[in-house]
C-alpha cells in the first residue's frame, strides 16, 4: 500500500501578527514540529536601485536613507562614503566623529527595538514594553541632535548637517549612562530568567561551520563565533581612531544572539563616550562636485544587522550609473530555512526575529501596482496616480 | 600588510584563469575572467576558503555611443562576484553579450548564492544555468516575461523594451 | 534557576506614573532642531533654482516672473516634503529655513497641503495667467 | 425544581445573567488595567470592555465556508450557558448560592471545563490552520491543568468534609484561612486558574505571534463576543471559588470584592512576570510539577487527618 503523506502547511505572512513587515513563509508541520520552510519576498518591493539611476547624487542620499526605517543612517553612510571616495574628497574629522556617534546610537536604538520585538514574539510583553520605553531615551537623543526621531538625515554628501554642542554632549553622555544601567539589567534578564531561557536556549542552534557556509553576517554570525565585523576588519569613519572590540559568543543559539546584541551595545556606549570626550574641532562639510567623476567603488559598513554592501558605479554624470545594494538581512535569510527544520512551530517567530529580519531592506527594486489585474503601473505613473488621486 | 598578503594568495589561486588583474584601490582587486572559467575559479577560491561571497552585482553596459558609429555594437552585461575577506574585496568580473546572456550557477559551490542569482535572472535577464530555484524572488508572479527592469532600456512600461515583449 | 527576574521593576511601576505620553492632551516642548514646515524669504532669493533641483521629493516649485525685479513665487507641497533640510543647505543666500514648531500638518483635504509663498500681486498675477493664458496682463517679459 | 420567579431572577439577573456579565467586564477591565500599570503603561479606560462587547455584538457574524454551521453558532452559546450555570452554585458577592446540592462542586468544575471544550471544538470545527493548531493546543492544555486544578479544589473540600460549595464556604469562615494550612494547594489553584483562562504565560493556545488568535481566529461578531463573555465569567467564578476556599470564605459583598480583587492583583502580576511557555513546556510543567504538588498537598491533608 502506498502511503500518502499529506503535508500540513502553516503559512506565516504576508500579513501576520508576528511579522511587522510583509514576508511570506510556509512551514510544513508534523504536529508541532516543523519539517520544512520556504520563503517568498518582494511584497514591499520599491524599485530603489532603478530609481537611483534617474536621480541626482544629492537626491539619492535621501532616497537611500529610506531603504530602511530602522537603520536609515547606515545606508546614508554607506552611500556618502562611497560617493566621497569617488569624488576624491575627505570629510573633516568632526563630521566623521558625529557620523560615528549617530551610527552607534542607531545601533543601540535598533538592538533595543529588536529586543522588544523578540520578547514580544516569545510572549514576554513586559520586557517588550520596558525595552521600548527605555529606547525612547535614544530616540530623544536623535531628536536632540537632528530634530527627528527616525529619519535623522544627519548626513550630507560631504559632511554632516548638525553639530554637537557642549550641552548636547552632556545630554548624550547622561542618556547613554542611563541606558548602560538598563542594558545591564536586560542582560541579566535574558541570561537568567528561566521562562525566557526556556524559549531561547538551544533554539536555532547554528555551528560556526554552518554560519560560515550559509554566509551569515553581523550579530547572527558573531553569535556562532564567526569573526565578521566590518568595523573591525575594514574600519571607516572614526573607527580607525576609536577601534571597536569584536563581541563573540560561541553558543550559536538564540540565547547567544541575545547576548551578542546586548553586549555589543556596551561596546557602542564605550565608543560613543570615547569619541565624545575627544571630539575633534573642524568644519562640518566639504564641497563635493555635482558631477561625480567616472569610476566605481565598493563601500562596506557594519549595519546593526550585519555587513551592508554598496557597489556604486559612476559614468561621470549627475546621476549614478548603477548602485547595487546588498543588505545584511538578505545574507541571513538562508540561515532561517535551514535551521528551522526540527524545531517546534512555537519557536518559528522567535527564530525569524532571531536574525532581526528587515523586509524593506530585502525588497528594494521595482515598484509595481496591479490595477484590477490588467494594468501594471511603473513608479512614475503610480506617483502621478497618487498625486491625481489627492487633487 | 594583511590585505596585500590576502591579495597575493588570491592572485596565485586565480592564476590559471585570470585574464587581467586590476587594483582600483588599496582594498580591492578586480580579476577579469571569461565565463567558461568562472566555476573553476570560484571552486578554487572556495576550496582555499578565501573569504565569502558577499554579493553578486549585475551591470548593464550599454553600447558606447549612439551617434551612428556604435550602432552595430552590441550591448554587454557585466556580472561581478564580490568576495570579501577581512578588509580585502575581490571581484571576479565577467562580461557577456546581450544575445548570449547566460552564466553558470555557483550554487553548487556556494549555496547562499541562490538569492543573488535569482535577482540576476529577473532583474537583468541573465539566465543562470542550473540555479536550484529559478522562481521570482522580488518581482510579482504575473510580471511579464522578457521585461528586465534593471536593464538601461527599461524606462517604464511604455519603454521600447517592454513594448517589444 | 531564577524566575520572575523583572519582579522589582514591575512592582515599582505599580506606584509610578505611566511612561506613556498623553498626546494630544499633554504636550511636550518641541525639540530645538525639529524640522517642520518650510519658510521662504523672497527678498533674498535670486532664483538660482538650486533648492528645486536638489529636492529629493520634488516638493518645491519656483516660478520666476521677473528675475531682475526679484519677482518669484514659490509653491511648496507639504505633503511631498520629507523635511530633510537639503534645500536649506543648498541655498547659498540663506532664504529658506525649516521652522521647528509647525509640525501638526495633517488635514482632511489636499487644499492646505500646497502653500504659495510670494508677494500678493505676484501670486495674483500667476493666478490670472492661469485663468487667462493668452493675456499675461501687462508683464511682457514674463517667461 | 420548577421555574418560579426567584429562580428566574437568579438565572437571568443575579447571580447569573446580566449581573455576572457586567461584573465580568469590570474584572476584565481591572485585569487589563493592572497589567498595563505593571508594564508602566496607562491601560484602557473604564468603558473599554463594554465598548468592545457592544462593538462585537453589533458586528456582522461571518460564518466561514467548510464549517458545520449549527455547531459554529451553537458552541459559543453552550460555552456561555455552562459558565453562567456554574455561577448559580457559587457564593457570588458573598451571598448564599442560588442553588445548592450535595456535590455541586463537581458540577461547577465540569461546567467550567465545558467552555474550554467548546472553544476547542469551535477551533476544530473550522478548516483554518491557525484554528486547528489553536484547538489542539487548547485541548492539550485542558488535559494538563484540569487534574491538578481539580485536586486543589478537592483539598479544602476534604478539609471541610463535604463537596457542597456553600458548606465549604461556611467551613472556611470558621477556621484558619486555608491559604495558611494548604499553601501549596493555593498556589497550584491560582496558577491552574491562569491556565484555564489562557492567560500569559499559559497563552500558547492563542499566541498571537504564532497562530493569530488560536481557536477563535475564524470567529467574529456575536460568536466572539459570547466566547469573551464566557471567559470573563469564568474569571469571576474562578476568583470566587479560590477566595471562598482558600481566603477564609466569602461572607459579605465587601469581603468578596476585597478578596477577589486582591487575587486579581496577584494574577495580573504573574501575567506580566513571565514569557509565554511553549505548549510542550506547559504540559511538562503541569504533569511533572503541578500534578505532583497537588497530590502532595492532598497526601499531607489525608495523613494529617489520620493522625490528628
Amino acid at each position: 500500500m502506498q502511503e500518502k503523506v499529506e503535508k500540513f502547511i502553516v503559512p506565516i505572512g504576508p500579513q501576520h501578527p508576528a511579522l511587522k513587515e510583509p514576508g511570506h513563509f510556509e512551514f510544513s508541520v508534523d504536529g508541532e514540529e516543523v519539517t520544512g520552510a520556504t520563503i517568498r519576498l518582494g511584497f514591499v518591493h520599491r524599485g530603489i536601485e532603478k530609481m537611483t539611476e534617474s536621480r541626482t547624487w544629492i537626491q539619492n542620499l535621501y532616497m537611500l536613507e529610506r531603504v530602511c526605517g530602522i537603520c536609515s543612517h547606515v545606508h546614508g553612510i554607506a552611500y556618502t562614503l562611497g560617493v566621497e571616495k569617488l569624488a576624491g574628497v575627505t570629510v573633516p574629522p568632526r563630521a566623521q566623529a558625529i557620523r560615528t556617534i549617530v551610527l552607534e546610537l542607531e545601533r543601540i536604538q535598533s538592538h533595543m527595538l529588536w529586543l522588544g520585538v523578540a520578547a514580544h514574539e516569545g510572549g514576554f510583553d513586559t520586557l517588550f514594553m520596558y525595552s521600548w520605553r527605555d529606547r525612547e531615551t535614544v530616540m530623544d537623543l536623535f531628536e536632540l541632535i537632528s530634530g527627528n526621531r527616525v529619519q535623522h538625515s544627519v548626513n550630507l554628501v560631504g559632511g554632516v548637517k548638525y553639530d554637537i554642542t557642549a550641552e548636547q554632549k552632556q545630554k548624550i553622555l547622561d542618556g547613554v549612562s542611563y541606558l548602560e544601567g538598563r542594558l545591564q539589567y536586560y542582560e541579566k534578564i535574558i541570561t537568567t530568567d528561566d521562562t525566557f531561557l526556556g524559549r531561547t536556549r538551544n533554539v536555532g542552534k547554528m555551528t560556526k561551520e554552518e554560519a560560515t557556509l550559509l554566509g551569515a553576517v553581523g550579530p547572527t554570525a558573531r553569535a556562532s563565533g564567526v569573526e565578521r565585523d566590518v568595523r573591525v576588519e575594514s574600519p571607516y569613519a572614526s573607527y580607525p581612531d576609536h577601534p571597536v572590540n569584536i563581541v563573540l559568543d560561541e553558543g550559536g543559539d538564540l540565547t547567544s544572539r541575545f547576548i551578542v546584541r546586548i553586549r555589543e551595545l556596551f561596546e557602542s556606549i564605550r565608543v560613543i563616550r570615547e569619541i565624545l570626550t575627544n571630539l575633534p574641532e573642524s568644519e562640518l562639510t566639504v564641497r563635493v562636485p555635482r558631477r561625480i567623476p567616472a569610476g566605481e567603488v565598493i563601500s562596506r559598513v557594519e549595519a546593526p544587522r550585519g555587513e551592508l554592501f554598496y557597489y556604486i558605479k559612476s559614468a561621470g554624470g549627475e546621476n549614478p550609473y548603477r548602485i547595487k545594494i546588498r543588505t545584511p538581512s538578505l545574507c541571513n535569510w538562508g540561515t532561517v530555512s535551514s535551521v528551522a527544520i526540527g524545531h517546534k512551530l512555537a519557536d518559528m517567530p522567535m527564530l525569524l526575529v532571531g536574525i532581526d529580519p528587515c523586509f524593506s531592506c530585502n525588497d528594494r527594486l521595482v515598484t509595481v501596482r496591479q490595477e484590477t489585474g490588467s494594468q501594471t503601473m511603473y513608479w512614475e505613473d503610480l506617483r502621478k496616480y497618487g498625486v491625481e488621486y489627492y487633487q | 600588510m594583511e590585505t596585500e598578503k590576502l591579495f597575493t594568495i588570491a592572485e596565485a589561486l586565480l592564476k590559471p584563469w585570470a585574464k587581467e588583474y586590476k587594483r582600483p584601490d588599496e582594498n580591492r582587486l578586480d580579476v577579469y575572467l571569461v565565463r567558461e572559467d568562472l566555476l573553476e575559479a570560484v571552486e578554487g577560491l572556495a576550496q582555499a576558503r578565501w573569504g565569502y561571497l558577499s554579493a553578486i552585482s549585475g551591470v548593464d553596459l550599454v553600447p558606447p555611443a549612439q551617434d551612428g558609429t556604435g550602432e552595430n555594437q552590441e550591448g554587454r552585461l557585466e556580472v561581478l562576484y564580490h568576495f570579501c575577506n577581512s578588509a580585502a574585496v575581490l571581484s571576479l568580473r565577467i562580461e557577456i553579450p546581450y544575445s548570449d546572456a547566460h552564466v553558470p550557477s555557483v550554487c553548487g559551490i556556494i549555496p547562499s548564492a541562490t538569492i543573488y542569482e535569482r535577482e540576476l535572472m529577473e532583474l537583468f535577464g541573465i539566465t543562470v544555468v542550473d540555479t536550484p530555484v529559478p522562481d521570482h524572488l522580488v518581482l510579482p508572479d504575473d510580471w511579464p516575461d522578457g521585461v528586465f527592469p534593471l536593464r538601461k532600456s527599461f524606462t517604464g512600461f511604455d519603454s521600447p523594451q517592454a513594448q517589444e515583449s | 534557576m531564577s524566575i520572575g527576574t523583572m519582579f522589582g521593576d514591575i512592582i515599582k511601576s505599580l506606584f509610578k506614573k505611566p511612561a506613556t505620553e498623553k498626546y494630544p492632551f499633554e504636550r511636550k516642548a518641541e525639540p530645538e532642531r525639529l524640522r517642520s514646515k518650510l519658510h521662504w524669504e523672497p527678498e533674498k532669493c535670486t532664483g538660482c533654482m538650486m533648492c528645486v533641483k536638489d529636492c529629493p521629493a520634488n516638493a518645491l516649485e519656483l516660478e520666476v516672473i521677473d528675475r531682475a525685479k526679484k519677482q518669484f513665487v514659490m509653491r511648496y507641497y507639504i505633503d511631498r516634503c520629507t523635511f530633510c533640510d537639503q534645500c536649506v543647505r543648498s541655498c547659498r543666500f540663506d532664504c529658506l529655513h525649516l521652522s521647528n514648531d509647525e509640525w501638526e500638518l495633517a488635514s482632511l483635504g489636499a487644499e492646505p497641503m500646497t502653500i504659495t509663498y510670494g508677494r500678493e500681486e505676484d501670486i495674483q498675477f500667476l493666478l490670472d495667467k492661469k485663468a487667462n493664458p493668452d493675456n499675461p496682463g501687462g508683464h511682457p517679459e514674463c517667461n | 425544581m420548577s421555574l418560579t420567579l426567584p429562580s428566574l431572577v437568579s438565572i437571568l439577573v443575579f447571580p447569573a445573567g446580566m449581573f455576572l456579565i457586567l461584573l465580568g467586564m469590570v474584572y476584565e477591565y481591572v485585569d487589563r488595567k493592572l497589567v498595563a500599570r505593571y508594564q508602566n503603561r496607562f491601560g484602557p479606560r473604564w468603558f473599554q470592555p463594554l465598548a468592545d462587547m457592544f462593538k462585537l455584538l453589533a458586528k456582522e457574524e461571518i460564518i466561514p465556508d467548510g464549517v458545520n454551521k449549527a455547531l459554529f453558532i451553537f458552541l459559543p452559546i453552550l460555552g456561555v450557558t455552562a459558565a453562567l450555570t456554574s455561577a448559580l452554585y457559587t457564593p457570588m458577592l458573598g451571598f448564599a448560592p442560588a442553588f445548592s446540592f450535595r456535590g455541586d462542586l463537581i458540577l461547577v468544575v465540569y461546567m467550567l471545563s465545558v467552555l474550554t471544550i467548546c472553544l476547542g471544538l469551535a477551533g476544530a470545527n473550522t478548516v483554518d490552520r491557525f484554528s486547528l493548531v489553536g484547538a489542539t493546543r487548547t485541548l492539550t492544555q485542558l488535559f494538563s491543568y484540569e487534574a491538578p486544578f481539580m485536586l486543589t479544589l478537592l483539598g479544602p473540600a476534604l478539609a471541610a468534609g463535604t463537596l457542597q460549595i456553600s458548606q465549604i464556604n461556611a467551613y472556611a469562615q470558621d477556621t484558619w484561612w486555608m491559604i495558611l494550612t494548604q499553601p501549596i494547594g493555593f498556589l497550584v489553584a491560582l496558577i491552574g486558574l491562569m491556565g484555564k483562562l489562557e492567560l500569559p504565560p499559559f497563552d500558547a493556545p492563542e499566541a498571537e505571534t504564532e497562530i493569530v488568535s488560536g481557536a477563535l481566529t475564524e470567529y467574529s461578531g456575536r460568536g466572539l463576543a459570547l466566547f469573551r463573555i464566557g471567559k470573563n465569567v469564568e474569571l469571576v467564578i474562578g476568583l470566587t471559588l479560590i477566595s471562598a476556599f482558600y481566603l477564609g470564605g466569602l461572607a459579605n459583598p465587601l469581603e468578596f470584592i476585597l478578596k477577589t480583587l486582591g487575587l486579581l492583583l496577584v494574577i495580573a502580576l504573574l501575567q506580566s512576570l513571565f514569557a509565554r511557555l511553549r505548549i510542550d513546556q506547559t504540559v511538562g510543567l503541569w504533569w511533572r510539577i503541578g500534578a505532583i504538588l497537588a497530590l502532595v498537598q492532598i497526601l499531607i491533608l489525608v495523613v494529617s487527618r489520620l493522625f490528628f
